[in-house]
């Protein structure tokens, strides 16, 4: 089925990632952090922790805990964007933290917090996946205890094909969204979302085509985080 | 959340990894459904649904406005959610937590990828004056699974929500004072909630059940459309792709019961 | 004065109350609760408590303390009401618990509060009399020590005439309105509130038959709770 | 509020119950009454009150918007409070807090429902353009009974507003530069305040009673109309049925002596 | 070059002020307090502390702090203010701690907080001086231990002259304006902004003039403090 | 902030007083500067600019508004700024804080009172429309002054900053969709910040330097006009005449050399 698929409307094949750049450890003062861009999506992360927090009632007497925010700058869309959190950005940092928490070791870092830092500076469809992908970089640098390394990918629905990595303008005039994350040793997905139309047999082909992406982009953000260390 | 001893988990843990639930249920079956229609006279549609104990009222009740610049002849939607402070000690007043956001934006999701309700019907002059509703969503008794009762509240609520006939005429919206239409709903929606727990995956969690869970997967699947059309997963531990799959497959074959509380 | 009263718009007499319902224990989660029905309004009360509290500015270190929030649904009134307290939620609040808190015997529970929730449903008039009311029922459902179950009811000025339990439509036609809670067994009065415009004279036959309404609903309180533990 | 010794307590309401006040006033007698009208040269109204040491500014704004739908003939007025972190040792900044909210209400409910000012003379065109007046409570000094103080303060600020001459001329409001009119107070009201302390009523608490106060009440009485118009107890301790009346019945008998200082 | 200034638009020479009356102690409640008129400003300042404060992050565990909050009543300007502080008053309040903390001696006074507050209660330009200059004079009635009292004073620049003590209307109309507080004794300067349009010189001559208004306004805040001493 | 050892600030002190930084600078030397303009591809006008390791990024976004009563025929600028989480360990989430707020003022006091933007090339229709430009300041790495860091990022942002040509045609604004307007800059600001630690002025200051600072003084200097427009004191120390002498004597030399970044 997927053998005869059309070129898309920027010229990629149903299973072609948009271009990516990562980046490890572009920031000074926070104790990890990284740089991604993947096609318009301009991404900054950062990592403090594990560290105390004053917000007591966050805190687990038995692990460290994790908190992410996920924030887009006013002028990362076409319309400027109000400053602060809305509901989608709360929505998307709940899932994010549920999205890393997998990979983390933080069981000798009892009543400690983790604070990622996801920065959409410019947007360009799969935000939060992106955003996903850079925090574990991120975090990697700062150094945290991880068993892998989360990444993220959607797959979707656009002109009756499934395909990988949407665009912005896929996402917006495309069937379905398929956005998630996942460990790339054991293939465990820690993110998953669906919006759209989806027979069970296409979703599964999303799937399977989200979990390949997720796959090749890991291999960049190892190749980043062996450059970070490098050059240190 | 609360915090479940350790007993409470390994026990209910090892019944689920012996097959069984710790209130007997099949991993497939639900607690019962009970729905009230029409229970608020001054909401243009409304419905209370009891899943098992959890209890949710949801009231539906539109206003006029602009449409949106992209969509000059759609209706608009807009899902609220409260999680009332009686309905469990955690809850507490304020401004709405994360979870009660993630509720609202997934009821909402669902309701609006499947396209349920036909939005060109609630246009009542393009680029000028459109129906916009309100959906509020007042959970009042969390006893566990708050967006399949949640979902079912909503649709029920749709089903039997009545707008006044609106005419757009000399630059103004005149409403008819008896004549009403039906709120135009095309399809219905199933979501179906999973927890992971142990090896086991089982629908329609109870309180137990979601106090001690691994992972939870949320799946809505279209009745006509036969489609899915929203998914999210939640919890701190990842799931498997045969268990999403799995998952994704009871969604579909326990869609018809679940629906049919609703005719 | 009062025998040849006319009847009112509804068809009631002077001194005759909306047609009443209460049920006790209709939640699962809170320690007690109660569902109330007076004419178009339909109420629910729950109470959680004594219990900790880690608001500890509101503590006391001698008794414990009543917390109050009422709350009308958006949906419960003709016009959306926006969601969250609202300057008339927030004073009703305050004045509730003023009206439930002489009831209570909290001596021995010190630095512990009592959290009471009143949400309107439906509101078709004289919400906060029968909001205490209900919640009045769910503390006793609760098993909270009280010497007294608080009930409230008003009375008012309509057609220049004195009466009981005004409905919604009486209410925002009448001239007057006075709702009052009180301790039925020693009659002394907890709320007591009134806008409009009475004579002095007027005013004391409205408080007079507002508290005859309040020992008629009394009853039907305690029948809620006889049902209640009967069923148990 | 402050916590005040237990000696203090007793000793105040052993005099109380004595028939006396520490501060040897009468049962229904107020403290001094200081009212200095027109302060703020920037608002159309204003006045200082000190009752005793109790200080309250009050100024009047007016702007002008669109009438409620309901009342579309009507001027509107919002009544705000603040009480300022200078006033008393336990006010903070930031929102609102429950006692300010109350006190705001009660002296707007006093307002509005003793219809003092004639809100039909505030109409510029009906259903299109009327004043609306922001009536602004600053509390700067708390030394008991804010409730009367307050009241004192809103009618002489009332009392000496004045609005530009306002027209309707093609669709807009056209304000007069020179002509002025009064606003169209009709009435007075007198706000009497009494605290229950051990077996006596007394008016105008000072702040040492209010500290130990069991029940509060306060009643609002017009002046021409000689008519209770607003009512408002609190306090944790009820009251009895002949207490109220007492406390009715001296807001009738000291309600003129408390207003002749507005003249 | 000041020697042929001329007369201003309210007839004031170019280094006169406008008419000044300051009086101590006010308040009764306030630990201390003071009330001044400028020109058409009508401004109250009180102080609470050196005192406990339950917001901890705020406290030093070495000297005790200060903490201003600038306000202006919505009644103190032509169009009603918004109650509640806006961007400018946090500025201000910000900057006129700066100004204050200097002359204070805090040292002995560890976790402790004193707090000012600045009521604007009319407003016709410079109230951040006088705001300062009334706190100076609250913060010296209510004893807080100082090395000297703050004092403050503006001057800008109109119709092309260098004049003190900018009114509403000169503020407005005028090219620039050098609000400044200096603490008298040492002549030391704790508050500087600038606005407008002003050469290397001007500014100088500014500065000067500035440093003169705030010494003449000293005085009188020691005649203040006098008067509220003997009539104790 | 931070607490920093006393022995860091005796040592830092120490240096400054034999003339010397901890840094190797002079007295008047700034940290390395780098601007990278047009970063933000959906931003008309963006910049991000690293001052040593401090990183700023600002975007500016149009919007069409109606001007100001006072100022029918003029534009508007609004300057916003977020110190995010990322930026410092101290730095958290929520409504603004005065640090935040005073920056941006600062800032846009720059930017407004060197009138450096034509703002009457930004009015569409005089009393109508005009243009309303959102300066956002993003602080990205706060590693000392972050004032200066964010003016030139705001120079740069503005000066590449391009808008739509705008026509007013029935009561309508019409934008042109391939035409486009620069915005019309027609100065430079220069913004110097200065700190004292112990008896010497330094320029720039770093992170460690501004974590153990007396006082801090920031001077705005116009590149044409060559006129002071900006001046902020700020730290718990006062500052004597000659030492702001001094601190605007060095603003206007060092000037020249800071806008040279800008061309």
């Amino acid at each position: 089925m997927s053998n005869d698929k059309e070129l898309r409307a920027d010229g990629r094949a149903y299973d072609e990632l948009r271009p990516i750049k990562i980046e490890a450890g572009v920031l000074k003062r926070a104790d990890g952090s990284a740089y991604l861009e993947v096609g318009g999506n301009k991404i900054l992360a950062s990592v403090y922790g594990p560290r105390e927090s004053y917000i007591r009632r966050l805190l687990k007497p038995n692990t460290g805990v994790i908190r992410v925010r996920y924030n887009m700058a006013p002028f990362s869309v076409d319309d400027r964007k109000r400053p602060g959190p809305d509901r989608r950005s709360t929505e998307i940092s709940k899932i994010a933290a549920d999205a890393l928490r997998p990979a983390l070791m933080l069981e000798s870092f009892p009543r400690s917090m983790v604070d990622v830092s996801i920065e959409i500076i410019e947007a360009e469809g799969g935000t939060r996946c992106a955003g996903i992908t850079a925090a574990a970089v991120a975090l990697a640098d700062a150094g945290i205890p991880m068993k892998d390394i989360v990444v993220g990918c959607a797959a979707g629905k656009v002109n009756d094909q499934i395909v990988v990595d949407l665009s912005e303008k896929e996402d917006k005039e495309g069937q379905a969204d398929v956005p998630i994350a996942i460990m790339p040793r054991t293939g465990e997905i820690t993110l998953l979302q669906a919006d759209g139309n989806l027979t069970e047999e296409e979703f599964e082909e999303a799937l399977d085509l989200a979990i390949e992406g997720c796959k090749k982009i890991s291999e960049l953000q190892h190749e980043a985080l062996k450059a970070r260390y490098s050059s240190e | 959340m609360d915090i479940v001893p350790e007993i409470t988990r390994r026990s209910i843990t090892r019944l689920i990894n012996d097959g069984k639930r710790s209130d007997g249920r099949a991993f497939d079956e639900r607690r019962d459904i009970f729905i009230e229609p029409n229970v608020i006279e001054k909401a243009e549609g409304s419905a209370r649904v009891k899943l098992g104990d959890t209890q949710v009222i949801v009231g539906v009740k539109p206003t006029i406005g602009e449409p949106f610049c992209d969509t000059p002849n759609l209706g608009v939607l807009m899902t609220n959610c409260e999680l009332l402070p009686m309905a469990a000690p955690g809850f507490e007043p304020g401004p709405p937590s994360p979870e009660s956001i993630e509720l609202a934006r997934v009821v909402d999701r669902g309701i609006r990828e499947s396209e349920l309700v036909d939005l060109e019907k609630l246009c009542i002059e393009e680029g000028k004056k459109v129906w916009m509703l309100f959906i509020d969503l007042h959970v009042i008794d969390y006893d566990g699974n708050l967006f399949d009762a949640s979902n079912l509240a909503v649709m029920a609520a749709l089903m039997n929500t009545k707008l006044p006939v609106a005419e757009y005429v000399d630059d103004e919206v005149v409403l008819s004072e008896n004549e009403t239409m039906d709120l135009p709903v095309r399809d219905k929606l199933a979501l179906s909630t999973f927890v992971k727990i142990g090896n086991g995956l089982v629908l329609d969690p109870s309180l137990e059940e979601e106090e001690i869970l691994d992972a939870r997967i949320t799946i809505g699947v279209t009745d006509e459309g036969n489609h899915i059309c929203s998914m999210q997963k939640g919890g701190e531990a990842p799931l498997t792709r045969d268990e999403i799959l799995d998952a994704v497959h009871m969604a579909f074959t326990t869609k018809d019961d679940l629906l049919s509380y609703l005719d």
